[in-house]
Parts: C-alpha cells; structure tokens; sequence
C-alpha cells in the first residue's frame, strides 16, 4: 500500500562479490519521517555541540559528525540492538543511531553526572552496551581488533548477529586492522569493518596517506562493498547485504562508505587549510544527505515544505532543550573519582594527589 | 604431595574452563603445539578449537579480539608466549582494557586475563628478558599479580579468571617446572588466593625481605643463610603487584626495623622503589636502616653466562644487603 | 626577553636541522599541517618534504622506520601527537631503539629523539592523558628528558637531537603557549643543556621539593605560598628522567632534610617513588620526616572538569605537604 | 668461455608485474664452487651449533637455518655489501652471507668476548654492520618497518643502494608489516620485503596462520614475485630483479621465498609433532639446495665426487676449528657489563644487582 521504492543511483562497487546489494530499497513513509529527523537530530546536536563548545561548556576534543549523517542511520536501518557496534571517537551520532539520547550525549560532553559515562568518558567515550553499543575509542585503529572481539563473542555464544567495527580511512592503514581481517578471516566471525571514508585524516587527505586509496578491496581475502555514504538507502542495503553474508557463515565483509564531514577535524581544527571551501560547499550542494532525503520524501508527497519546517522547528527545540537540561545537570559527585576503577574492588584501597590526604578504601 | 607450577598453572585454567563455559583460551601455539611451555596441555582436546584457539602471531590483534569479547561477557584467558611480545599489544592491555570500566562510568567492566612468563629466562638475552611487573603494576584499572609457588600459581590464577576486572598474570619461565608441596586444600577445586594480599612465607624479626616470582625462592634461600649467622629474616611474597599489599609490608617492617626489597627487574621506578616510597612514607619512624634494594642491573640483559649472572640478583647479593641493613643501627 | 615554549622547540628543530642535514622530522601532521600543536611550523616550508615527513596514523611503522633510519647514521626526530599513541610503537621505542647499542656490543647506536606532548592536558580523557615518564624512564640504553621552561624545551631539544643515544623528549601541551624569559645565550645556536643534570629554579633552606614539566610551575608558585609563613622551600626541575640526578637532589635533601616529590602521573612506581628510595638510600640519616609525595591521583583520568582537578596535583597539595614535612621533626 | 647456463626450473610467480626475472641464470666455475662452499659452511655450521647446544655450550635460543640456504646465498650472490640487510633471530646464515665468519658466529653463541656482538648479543642478535648488515632481532615482525628505515635512509642519503627486510612466514601476518608496506609505497623506497615462507611458524602451519597463504601478493599496490627459495639460482634471478626495480625508482617490491627448515623451530621443538618425518626427508630427498647445485656441478663437471669429498672434509675441518677456537676464548670481561649502555656516557652513573656495591660511572 504505501511501500516506496527509492532508487540508489550511484552503483556499489564490489570485491571478490560476484552479486552486491540491491539497487532498490523498497521504504515506508514511517522509515522516511523517522530517517529525515534523525538525521536532521544529529545535524542540530552537531551545530550545538559545537556551539557548546566555543561557549567553553565542551572541553577537551569534540569531534563533529555532520555531513556523515546517512553512515549511522543507513547502517542501523539494516541492524536491530541485537547486533554490536563500536566506533572510534567520532562518536555522538553513532551513540544516537544506538538509542542514546541528545540529552545523554550533551551532558557527557558538558561532563554532567547525566551524561552518558556519568561525566567520566567526555565527548569520545559515549557508550550504550544495553543497546550493544560498545563506544566511543580515542586511540585510532584499535575499533578493529576490538569490534572483531564483539563479533567473536557473537559468534561464540551462537547468537544470530553481527558486530560493526567502525573506523575512518585515517585509520584504515593501522596495522592492527590487518591482523584483525587475518583472524576474523580465519575464524569466519561474523564482522562488518566500515569504513567511514571522509576522505581526510585530521589534515591529511587519503592520497597522502595511502598507497591505495580505497578500502573496500584492501585485502585480497575479505571481499568488500564501496557505497554512496551520502545516501542512506545505499548504506541500508550495503548493511542488510552484508549482515547476511557474515550470518550465511561467509565470514567478514568490508564496507566503504563514501562521506564527508563538513566541520574541521575536532574544534580546533578551522578544516579548511587542507581543503577548499569549494569543495565543502560543493558536497554540502550536491551531496548532502539531508536534502537528499528531504528531496524525496517531497517528491513522493510524504511531508510538505511546511511539515518540514514544523519538524525542524520541533527538532530544533528538543536539541536546545537537551542543552539546557545538561548545562543544568549537576556535575559528577567527588565521591565518583574513586568509584569504577574496578568493578571487584572490595577491600582495596586507593590514593589521591595527596596520599597522606585521600587515601580510599574502595566502596 | 608435590606439583609443578605449570601443572597449578594447566590445572587451575583446565577447572575454571570446566566450571564456566565463558572462559576460552587464545594465544599462540596454545592449541596443536600444547603451548609453547606446555602450560595449555590437553585443553584443547579437552575443550576444542573453539574454546582453545591457536592465533597467528598478531598479539595487537588478537589481544584487541580478546578484549573485545570480554566487553560482551566473555572470559578470556589471553596466554602471550613471552611478554615481551605483550609490548606490541600493549595499548589495548592499557587503553581498552585497564580503563574501560572507569571510562564507561561503571558500564563496561573487562573480565580478562592476560598471562604468560615475564623476565628472565636463561640466555636468551636483551629482547626477551624483560619484567613488567612496575609498567602493569603502575596503571589503575589492571590488577597485577605474580605467583612463586604451585600454591600460589592455582590459587591467584583461579581467582584471576573469575575476577571481573582485567588481570596481568605475570608468570616465570624458569619455575614452571619446579616442583612446590601443596595441601589437599589447594588441590581443591574451590580454592583461590585473594588478590591484593601478600603472604609471609617466613616469619622472622629481625629484617624484612620482600620479594615476588622466582626471587621469592631466593629471598629463602638468603634466610636460610642468615639464619647460620643468627639473623632472622621475615620473608614476604608480595603475590600482588596491584593492589600492592602495603598493610603486610609495614606490619612487617615495623616488627624488624629493617628493609631488603627484591626483585628481577630493573631498579628504576621499579617495585622496590614502590616498596620504599610506601614503608618510609608509613613506617619511617620505625626504620633503623636505609631500605636496601636488590634488583636486576640497571642495563639490558646480557647474553653472555657470566654477564648475565651478574645482571641479575643473586642470593648473596640479599645476604649481603640485609646484613648490611642489621649491622647498621641508627 | 620572552620566549613561548612552542618557539623554543621550533628554533631548537629549525637550528639544528639548519646545522645537520643528516636530521629530519618525520610523524603525524608534521609537515602541510604544520604540526598538531603546531610545534613544526614552517619546517617544511624551509626543509622541503624529504626532511619533513607527513606520516599515515601508523605508530609502530614509522617508529620502526626511524629507528631503522638511524642505525645508518641518519639522525631522524620522531613527533608523537602524543605520547598516548606511542604505546602502539613502544616495543620498537624499547626493542629496537634502547636495547640495540648494548645488544650489538657497541656496534650500532641510535641517534634519534621520540618527542611529542606527554601527560594530561585539560579535558581530554582517560585514553588521552597518561604519563610516560617513569615507562621510559626505567628503560637502560633510553635517555628521558623534559622541560618546563622555554629554555628547557631550546637546551634540552639541542642537546637531545646531537646525542649519540636514543631520547625520549617528553613535552607537555599546556605549556606550548606559555611564555618564559629567555636570555641572549638560551638564543644561541650553540646553547645546550645536558642530559642528565636537574637544575636549582629556586633555592631554599627548609624543605626540597622535586617536580619536572608542568609541576615544576607548580612547585614555584606553592613555594610562593610557602614563602609566606616563612617556609623557604628548594624547588628542583628535574628536567632529566633519566639519568635521574641523584646528586642535585641528594645535596639538597642534605641542606633541608625534607622532601615533598612532585609529579602528574600515577603514584605507584612513579618517578617520586624513585626519587623517595633514591633519597632515603643515599641521605637516610638527613631525613627529618617521611618523604611526601604529590602525584596523579591513583585513577584513569575523568572527564569532567571537577574530577578531573581532583585527578591532578594542585598548588595546594604541594603546600600542603611541605607544611606537612616542615611541622614534624625527629 | 666458462660461462655456464643455468636453467630455472620453477616458474617465477608474478604480482602485479608484466615481466619476471630471468629463467635462465649466467654463472661460472667460480661462483658455483663458492656457492657450494658458503652452503655446505652453513650446513655444517648449523649442524655444529645443533651440537654446541646439546653440549650446552650454546644457551637459551637456538634457530638454526639449515634447508634454507639457497635462500641467503642466492639473495647475496644479487646483492653487494653497500647494500643493506637486516633480518630476524634466525640469523647464523645471514650473518655469514654478510661476511661475517663461522667463528664470529660460534663465538657469539657461546658468549665469548670475541664473538660479533662480543657475547652480549646472542645467537638472535648477529651484526655486521661493516657490511651494512644490521642484525638479528628478536622481535617478530619488526624487520619489516627497520628495514624500510634502513631504504629509508639509502635513500636519503642518495645511495644507489636496496634494502632487504627478511621475515618469516608467520611474521607475515603482523600489522607493522603492512604499515611499513604503505609508506615504503608512499615514498617509493628502494626495499626488497623478502619473506623466508618455510610454512611454518613454530608449530603452525602456515594455512593455521594466514587466511591467505601466500605473501607476494599479499597488497595489491606493491608488486611481488615468488620463487623457489631451494633453488639459488631462482633467489639470484630475483633479487637481481627486484634490486634493478627498486633502483629504477620503481619503490618497494616482495620477494616470497618458498623453503624448508629441516630443524625444529629452536632447541626445544624436535620439529616433528607438527608436521610428518615423511614430509621433511621428501625436501631433503627431492629439494635440498645442496643436492641440487652439487647436481647441476657435476653435470656440468665443475668438481667431481672426490672433489666434494675434499672440500667437504675441508669446511668440516674448518668449521670444527671454528667451534674448537671459539670454545676455547675468553668469556667477557665484568667490565664489559656496564660497557655500551651508551654511546655518550660521560658522567652518568648506572647500578648493578646491589647498588650499594656497584655503582658505576660510565667509561
Ligand atoms: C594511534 C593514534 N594516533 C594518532 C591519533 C590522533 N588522531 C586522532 S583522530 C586522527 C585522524 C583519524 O582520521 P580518520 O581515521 O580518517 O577518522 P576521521 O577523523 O576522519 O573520522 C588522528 C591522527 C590517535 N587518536 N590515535
Ligand atoms: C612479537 C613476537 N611474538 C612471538 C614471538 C615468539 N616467536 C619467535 S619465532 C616465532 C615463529 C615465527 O615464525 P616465522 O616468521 O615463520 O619464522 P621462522 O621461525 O619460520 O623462520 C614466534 C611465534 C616473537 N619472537 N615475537
Ligand atoms: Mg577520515
Ligand atoms: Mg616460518
């Protein structure tokens, strides 16, 4: 009845696949309303977030997530909270993909008790394991041996899922990864590796930093996808294809999705010394995933321009009211500094800058 | 009744395997090869390859794997065939496993056991000689410890794999095959050792001599020596790096007045010099003498059987300190 | 005349890259993006991209590879964004760096510098603040060095970059923009400082206190503090991990007969400790109170801002402790 | 006049290359009989150190390279000594090719102040550096990026000189490997990745290991050959090439080497659990890189039957005098302990066991 096909125009490119995903991505006009605001959610909490934190409310890193948006959300159209992910710290929308809130997430970065780790994580450490969402990683590369470590577990306990390993082209030529495709090869672990493809490790663009520029056909043993990051329906069938081959017993699979994000590196970084405005401008025209999705969903009549402009209002204000709440928020108490180092602590004791001052017996 | 400290070792993981079907075993050689010391012998006909899984010789890898599914509850017990090559994987060891339970605010707890020889062997020179026990022991969220004896070995190994929190085993080549009497009680498989706690494996008044791993044996031994020259010497096994158990310490110290701290690795920022800051800090009123240290030459290992010889401790070399700490009186 | 640290190292780089084409900079965002922290700024500009390498995110490649480079003779100096990530690259820091002089038997030696920003900076996590001080510093065949001031970061940079040995340059981020009084002979190219000697930044008479990078701006204004109850207090800038200046401290120790030891990192096996048995070795009888030590609180390091300022030693601490040392006598 | 043509039986097995290395091979009387000399010397080195070790004269680590020879003395029959080489801690053999001698190397093992690292290295820890060969390491898979370093600096340093960084099959799975790979690609070094793939590593067979169980064409953005690392000929054909095309500024290149050790993996693996008794006397019987050049030497009337016996007798006698010497030096003096911490000592002071007792200020 209201079933929607929505064509993905640009074709995947495949690795030692003899068929790839589906062109067409057969949609609902619930699945559209829910992907065009959780999209345009994670826009708004990007903007604020950095906002938050030119208003010193966010300190530390603060690594931004817009123009990537179709990545996360594509990706869990096709996964349910029985399947595992991990990312690096790049990490907000990923954690919203997941279930967490815009609250959760600005009251993590604000380091309020709320926040999402209690205030003890910050911006690159938000996790959700009730929804299988395992962070949040600062240190570059490591997503890969960790997230085949999810799916081990996966496969290990026979459960019917699959585990995301997430990670950037910056990081797709850390070593660790290479060894975590070798096991996971060998082991057949039920493993998706995406890479989200931004095309810029911090400053550095992929030609600089690879000596083959793609990743979906990395090694000759894993095959592998290439598809449209900026197109959510193309990652969805990306994702639903490949979550199949993993739990058909085929082993791991890599995913590249081509994205971009349009803010710098993290807050420090303008992000346009290494590349040229026209270049952001140009993806934020002709690419931009948002509009693209909003250009259909007008086009198949689900929303109008003004129901547009309400949902966004509506969005805007929930995101706002998020911050608010979290500035708000009371921080962690000092009791927590010594609280979760262990998790059987009993009887140990511990110390604070001081010893002959803060000596804790652990609680 | 007599075990060898790799039978404590292979009994301990064979039982907590049998009891809990999360626990696996992963590392290199673990499996077809029974282990590179035989410490895994018969797990794997035992429990099979999906439960004992040889790995390629990729330790930041597979060390990230077994990371990773101690975050969904699993259990593992990550064997590195020597740790130095630990130092590869290192990161994840710190970064995803020691501190995820404090970063996730309490979500995320790390139930895994990273285990192998540490230190010295015998001749095998710079790279494969070294003792990690200060750089894990330094690091919150890792609890750290070290058997001597068989006794020690099953019990502080059984409490290791069940203990939620991530556990650096740091075991000793050469004492593998040595052979330790054990009780009906530690053959028990209900018996573990609490971790944190020290054992004074011989009581004496007149100095204190701490010490872990293979220098435990030695420490005795230079008792054994003392003892003819009418010195009593208190022998403490610290079995725990972290929690480091200072409470035995400085009740021991404040009976002896005196200090030799032992041990294999290199003295800088070493555990002695842990053991020192902490007896002085809490029992300097009490301390006749300088705290002596006794540890490994302050260079990489030698090859060389002479030179090796003396870059490591020797059993004079204790006699030698704690004499010099009962002569001295303030 | 003023200096920021940030300057000092870029002209200490620049000079000696100027003076010795056989040195070249090589890590992450070196080169086009002028450094993370913008320490090499217009390097590349000047050296051209042979001498100024932009690196893939691969640590323990480029590590190997400019290690490898300098068993030639080349004399490459290694950025680290930060020491966080070297732990990926620290077996060819420790294996392949330190170990090789004395392993070829003098044959081979390592002329390169491991730099970058060390330690916690504000509000960057758990995985992004550890200290590498006392890691490194335990290593034989190393040389660990770091500054505070700007003159530090200038003589200390020169003389690392022309030593013979393999150093591990530790910098601190929050000091980057901080600036110092530099005289006419810290500009001189030919200024260095040597490695292994800690410098006097304040004298004193009641009590030492030891500190080195950031800390050691610490130890200076709660001398201030001090000051003003009529507590004259030594502050020493360590400046060399390794080797540890025992001699400094100990004369100092010698004068005041009390010790607060100050550093960010973890306590346990911490450089304090270190300094603490160093001390109570050498000048037990001079002790006139247990020594203190200020360090990192014992915890991953929180996130939030109230945490984290529990987390890290603050001026008050430090007074506190000497207060401490100063009130109790034998 | 005395030019003998040797034909390369095995084909070459290219990656990502139009042409291979010659199948024929030019040689002379004279580099067939030093051939055949420097494999014997290695044969018998090794079978002397087998027996050092069980007399415990030898301690700790013993890898022994007999079975692999045609594998070294091809690469240096390709190769000058401006060229360098550094490889793992199965090194006796590559010591030698070096120029390094059958006494240095037993001294060496033994702990005598006359061995080449003057008993402070060890058997993995042989060096030449004369001859530009710069160890001997311990550590599994760190040859790959040092080596890149070593091409790094010839390059530099405008050298007209190749790198080789040797690993073993299992080494072949390990992250830096692959890191190294993409800068030496990046930055077009001069560097020959030669892989001694003896199928096993320890006790695993290299298909336990390795997903994919070949190493010459393990990336698809640096060309590999494989060869018949039995066959001295093949290996000489191949680095000659693979010299020639790095130095063409064509960058990195990977050599797979497809031998056989005859030896268990040290001293303490009989070698034989593993791996069938059949399979090692069929190498021996049909493969052996000494068989094979005797072979070709006598259908070539190079040496005859008695010839080999002299000579045979002959390196016998002078590696048994070797041993004999080496067994007879000096062990190192105490002085040495503290000697070579660094090489800018001057004022620093280091500790022994007791450091109340030793207390050293560096020579
Ligand atoms: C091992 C390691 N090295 C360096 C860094 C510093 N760093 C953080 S993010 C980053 C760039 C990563 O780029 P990419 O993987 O493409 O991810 P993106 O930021 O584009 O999402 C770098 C160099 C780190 N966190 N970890
Ligand atoms: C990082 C590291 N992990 C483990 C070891 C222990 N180890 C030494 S040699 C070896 C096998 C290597 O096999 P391969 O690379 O095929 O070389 P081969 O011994 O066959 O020459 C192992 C596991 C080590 N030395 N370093
Ligand atoms: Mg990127
Ligand atoms: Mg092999």
């Amino acid at each position: 009845p209201d079933a929607i096909n929505v064509e993905i125009p640009v074709p995947f490119q495949l690795h030692l696949l003899q068929e790839g995903p589906a062109r067409e991505s057969v949609t609902s006009r619930e699945e559209l309303v829910k992907m065009y605001r959780d999209m345009f959610r994670i826009r708004r909490m990007e903007i604020t977030a950095d906002k938050l934190f030119k208003s010193q409310l966010v300190r530390g890193f603060c690594h931004l997530y817009d123009g990537q948006e179709a990545v996360t959300i594509g990706m869990e159209a096709a996964l349910t909270y029985e399947d595992t992910v991990i990312t690096a710290y790049r990490d907000h929308a990923t954690f919203l993909g997941r279930g967490g809130t815009v609250h959760e997430c600005f009251a993590e970065l604000m380091g309020r008790s709320t926040g999402c780790a209690r205030g003890k994580g910050g911006s690159m450490h938000l996790y959700k394991p009730s929804n299988n969402f395992y962070g949040g990683w600062g240190i570059v590369g490591t997503t890969g041996p960790l997230g085949a470590g999810l799916a081990f577990a996966n496969k290990y306990e026979k459960k019917n899922n699959v585990a995301m390993a997430i990670y950037g082209d910056g990081a797709g030529n850390q070593g660790q990864l290479f060894e975590a495709k070798n096991m996971a090869g060998l082991w057949d672990l039920p493993l998706i590796f995406l890479v989200e493809n931004n095309h810029y490790g911090m400053g550095t663009a992929e030609w600089r930093a690879s000596k083959k520029t793609t990743f979906y056909d990395r090694v000759s043993y894993i095959p592998g996808i290439k598809v449209d990051g900026m197109d959510a329906f193309a990652v969805k069938e990306a994702t639903r294809f490949a979550k199949e081959h993993c739990l058909s017993g085929k082993g791991p699979i890599v995913l590249e999705a081509d994205t971009y994000r349009y803010h710098g590196h993290s807050m420090s970084d303008p992000g346009s010394t290494y590349r040229t405005r026209n270049e952001i401008q140009g993806v934020r025209q002709e690419r931009d995933p948002i509009e693209r999705i909003k250009k259909l969903m007008i086009k198949e009549n689900v929303m109008r321009e003004e129901e547009f402009k309400a949902v966004d209002k509506e969005i805007k204000q929930e995101v706002d009211d998020a911050a608010a709440k979290a500035k708000d928020d009371p921080n962690p108490g000092e009791e927590e500094l010594f609280m979760n180092i262990y998790k059987n602590d009993s009887g140990l004791k511990t110390y604070g800058c001081d010893r002959n001052m803060v000596r804790v017996q652990l609680p | 009744d007599q075990m060898t400290v790799r039978d404590a070792l292979n009994s301990a993981i064979d039982e907590e395997m049998a009891a809990d079907p999360k626990v696996f075993v992963m590392g290199e050689e673990v499996g077809e090869y029974q282990g590179a010391y035989k410490v895994t012998k018969g797990l794997l006909q035992k429990y099979g390859p999906d439960r004992v899984l040889d790995t390629p010789i990729t330790e930041a890898g597979f060390t990230g794997i077994g990371v990773g599914a101690a975050f969904q509850g699993l259990k593992p017990i990550v064997e590195f065939m020597t740790f130095n090559f630990a130092m590869q994987a290192i990161d994840h060891i710190i970064n995803s496993a020691a501190k995820t339970y404090y970063m996730s605010g309490g979500q995320i707890s790390v139930p895994i056991v990273f285990r192998g020889p540490n230190g010295a062997a015998a001749g095998v020179g710079a790279q494969h000689s070294q003792c990690f026990a200060a750089w894990y022991g330094s690091c919150p969220g890792l609890k750290v410890v070290t058997p001597y004896s068989a006794e020690d070995a099953r019990g502080l190994l059984k409490a290791a794999i069940r203990d939620p929190d991530p556990v650096v085993f740091l075991e000793n080549e050469l004492l593998y095959g040595e052979n330790f009497p054990v009780s009906s009680q530690v053959r028990d498989p209900n018996f573990t050792l609490p971790i944190g706690k020290a054992k004074v494996e011989r009581e004496g008044t007149d100095v204190t001599i701490t010490a872990f791993s293979k220098m435990v044996g030695f420490a005795l031994k230079a008792a054994d020596e003392l003892a003819k020259d009418g010195i009593k010497a208190e022998v403490i096994n610290l079995r725990s790096i972290r929690p480091l158990d200072r409470e035995t310490i400085n009740a021991s110290v404040r009976k002896t007045y005196r200090l030799v701290a032992v041990e294999e690795g290199w003295p800088q920022h070493g555990v002695c010099a842990e053991v020192c800051a902490s007896v002085q800090e809490e029992s300097f009123d009490y301390l006749d003498a300088p705290i002596e240290r006794i540890s490994g030459a302050d260079i990489p290992m030698p090859y060389a059987a002479n030179l090796e010889r003396l870059a490591l401790p020797q059993i004079e070399d204790i006699v030698r300190a704690a004499k010099r700490a009962c002569y001295r009186s303030k």
